[in-house]
């Protein structure tokens, strides 16, 4: 059973590796919104530090939103997605699969520009790191509900835009949890409990999640 | 093998004890049902709402620190707790249609949210007009005006997703899980933005409850929701009477029906 | 063995058959005719348990396949419409990762034996965006060579763009699949088996 | 009885406008979404009337 997990993550990366145009496609339009909004709100490095965990989380999130139309739309087109649930392991195992292998190439490059980012908006150090871990008890949070999202949208015209009327409110407790940790870890409180939330969240999402989305699969493909 | 032509038009009722009535004669039998309600909920929603005005404009008196403005909460909380309740319903019916796989429960799951956000918009525009002259602005980022909002956008993104798919079984299905993900989802949205709220605010605004809550103040309050209740149910009625006529347009028994009503 | 009782499939409102039920005993073979959208491609994805039909049962050696479901997939090979070949892996990935997911895992022997098979030995390291739509086919038949101990095979129209010596080799796997004792269902519009295997036809549609 | 006058009434101790303003979009909305459901009734009923007449006259 685990032996077809592996090769769902294994597929889904070297699929990923020969389209590497797409994934750098969501990397930087997440650099681009993020260095739009100093540009909106002037240089003023007070306000730029005040706001930069939102506008990060923000940029992080729709980056990985913009990034959930790759899940499942290709296989679903060719057939492949029809075989996955003809597979011989529990479709929810191979939703988990498809959404690690997802969050590898969507979720941890963001995770790791976005120091560098933060450094754009003069983030003390402490809250650089606390960014990254925030970013990285989140983001896989992100896909997992996303993935609920693009299911459900599968072969729908204006997908696209549908997905994230869904999955945008849905991803609000996320959204607070790593922004608040993050404006925490700024403002010098301890950050124990904001990163305890989301890791709570984020094993919630993880037991909840692949399920749904695999319900929602079968429902699409029905 | 069969033809589908004749296995279309053959009429629903004739087929034998085999059929499942549970799954197969749910809309049919439900219709006139719901057509024969309707006029007793719509009396009892207009017979409510106005004794409900009469309350809460005649007899409730003045606040003392709000004076007048507060009457706003004889429509915003009953219109507040009936969007909260219209998903709960919502997701019910919804949860019944995926585990039973009738066809009625997803069609009155559709006809419920046009009325459920119609509700949650106006739980948030009588916030916005409450919360003026009494903190004196529109909008607060309080936890419940913003669940109450995300509740607006889980509302419209079942309505959208019920209109984006084409095939009404696919839609309904689809819609069902994503209302019941949202179900899941609310309680939390409501803890996390609370908890973010008392980060950033200090608990200094808080919309919880008014001043003293009178006993006529209460029975208003109560027979506003009523009333909103019962149109509800009229409104979900009268809209799932469309939907069973849209989808159901190419079987005998509409047919029949419309013969009857010439 | 394969049963189905009483199934029914609509399609917007409209019944696209009705009170279907059929067995097929070990080492059976069931084409499926019938014209453009008369249910085929739909009665084979409810064979698979990928559609819910309207109403009825498919049961596998007696028992619900709703019930059974992986247990049923690891028995089943379906090559649908799409042929589910992805354009950047090349046809022996592809190959691999296929049989991996239906529960038969494939060493590198094997794949490069079915691949063989189907006439594709020289192509098995091209991506399959390089391959024309009756090799891209063939990438998706090679599965049947190397499954050949999978008892169910439903095949959508398994024949449609392929060259005769692709259409004889497709035929030889099948015929040696029912000596085997293994169950065919496949949909088709012609004729296609020769005389010598006795096929069971289902028509749909009037 | 809370109200000296029709004015007083109107008023709303100076609310009027946020007071007024919420019961009307809610008392407006909801006669919105009623007429709207007639109309869509109506539409269906209309269509399905016009489904009937060629059938009827056919055979």
């Amino acid at each position: 059973m685990f032996k077809v997990l592996r090769v769902v993550i294994g597929r889904d990366l070297l699929l990923s590796m020969r389209r590497r145009a797409d994934v750098a496609n969501a990397l930087l339009f997440f650099i681009l919104v993020a260095s739009l909004f100093p540009l909106g709100v002037g240089p003023e490095p007070n306000l730029l530090r005040t706001i930069a965990p939102g506008v990060i989380w923000v940029a992080a999130l729709l980056a990985s939103m913009l990034a959930l139309g790759r899940m499942f739309a290709a296989d679903y087109a060719d057939g492949a997605l029809e075989q996955m649930l003809l597979a011989s392991a529990p479709l929810g195992l191979i939703v988990i699969g498809k959404a690690v292998a997802h969050w590898l190439v969507s979720g941890l490059p963001l995770m790791l520009l976005a120091p560098v980012l933060a450094l754009q908006f003069d983030l003390p150090i402490d809250a650089l790191l606390v960014l990254v871990a925030s970013l990285a008890l989140g983001t896989p949070s992100l896909t997992l509900i996303g993935s609920i999202g693009a299911a459900l949208t599968l072969g729908v015209r204006g997908s696209g835009v549908l997905t994230s009327l869904l999955v945008l409110p849905l991803y609000v407790p996320v959204l607070i949890l790593g922004t608040s940790a993050v404006d925490a870890a700024a403002g010098g409180v301890t950050v124990q409990a904001h990163l305890l939330l989301l890791t709570a969240f984020l094993i919630f999402a993880g037991a909840f999640a692949p399920w749904a989305a695999a319900a929602a699969l079968r429902i699409s493909l029905d | 093998m069969s033809r589908p032509s004749e296995a279309a038009q053959s009429p629903r009722p004739s087929f034998g004890g085999r059929i499942n009535w549970f799954k197969y004669s749910s809309p049919q039998s439900f219709f006139p049902l719901a057509g024969a309600a309707i006029p007793w909920f719509a009396a009892a929603a207009a017979l409510f709402c106005v004794a409900g005005l009469y309350v809460s404009f005649f007899v409730a008196p003045t606040d003392q620190q709000q004076g007048e403005a507060y009457r706003i909460i004889f429509i915003h909380v009953p219109a507040a707790w009936m969007s909260m309740f219209i998903y709960l319903v919502m997701a019910f019916w919804a949860g019944a249609g995926l585990v039973f796989n009738t066809r009625l429960s997803g069609m009155m799951a559709s006809a419920l949210a046009p009325t459920g956000a119609l509700f949650t918009f106006v739980a948030l525009w009588t916030g916005a007009l409450w919360g003026k002259p009494t903190w004196g602005a529109w909008w607060v980022w309080d936890a419940r005006l913003t669940s109450e909002l995300i509740l607006l956008f889980l509302y419209f993104g079942f309505i959208a997703l019920t209109a984006a798919i084409d095939d009404p079984r696919r839609a309904d299905r689809a819609a069902a899980l994503f209302a019941l993900v949202g179900v899941i989802n609310i309680p939390i949205i409501y803890f996390s933005v609370q908890w973010w709220n008392t980060l950033h605010q200090g608990a200094s605004v808080s919309l919880t409850r008014a001043p003293t809550m009178a006993a006529t103040m209460f029975a208003g309050m109560i027979l506003m929701a009523l009333g909103f209740w019962m149109y509800s149910i009229a409104a979900a009625f009268i809209r799932v009477r469309c939907i069973i006529l849209e989808r159901e347009r190419n079987t005998e028994w509409v047919a029949e029906y419309m013969r009857e009503q010439r | 063995m394969l049963e189905v009782v009483d199934l029914r499939c609509e399609r917007g409102e409209r019944a696209l058959f009705d009170g279907l039920e059929f067995k097929l005993p070990a080492g059976a073979l069931l084409r499926v005719a019938g014209a453009n959208g008369s249910g085929k491609t739909s009665l084979l994805r409810i064979l698979c348990g990928l559609a819910l039909p309207a109403r009825g049962d498919v049961r596998w050696q007696g028992e619900s396949i709703r019930a059974l479901r992986e247990e049923y997939h690891r028995q089943l090979v379906y090559i649908g419409h799409a042929p589910a070949v992805k354009d950047e892996l090349t046809g022996r990935e592809n190959l691999a990762v296929s049989c991996a997911l239906g529960g038969t895992p494939a060493d590198a022997a094997v794949v490069g034996a079915a691949l063989e098979r189907v006439g594709l030995d020289g192509y098995a390291d091209l991506p399959a965006r390089h391959l024309s739509q009756g090799q891209r086919r063939r990438v998706a038949l090679a599965r049947l060579a190397a499954c050949e101990a999978t008892a169910l095979w439903i095949l959508d129209e398994p024949f449609t763009a392929l060259d005769t010596t692709a259409i004889g080799c497709v035929q030889e796997m099948i015929a040696e699949h029912l000596e085997r004792g293994g169950i065919v269902v496949f949909t088709s519009h012609q004729e296609v088996m020769g005389a010598s295997i006795t096929a069971y036809t289902i028509e749909l549609g009037g | 009885m809370n109200w000296e006058s029709f004015d007083a009434f109107l008023a709303m101790g100076g609310y009027g406008f946020y007071v007024w303003g919420s019961y009307a979009v809610t008392f407006a909305l909801i006669a919105m979404e009623v007429v709207l459901l007639r109309l869509r009734g109506r539409e269906i009923m209309n269509q399905l009337i016009r489904a009937e007449r060629p059938r009827r006259s056919a055979p």
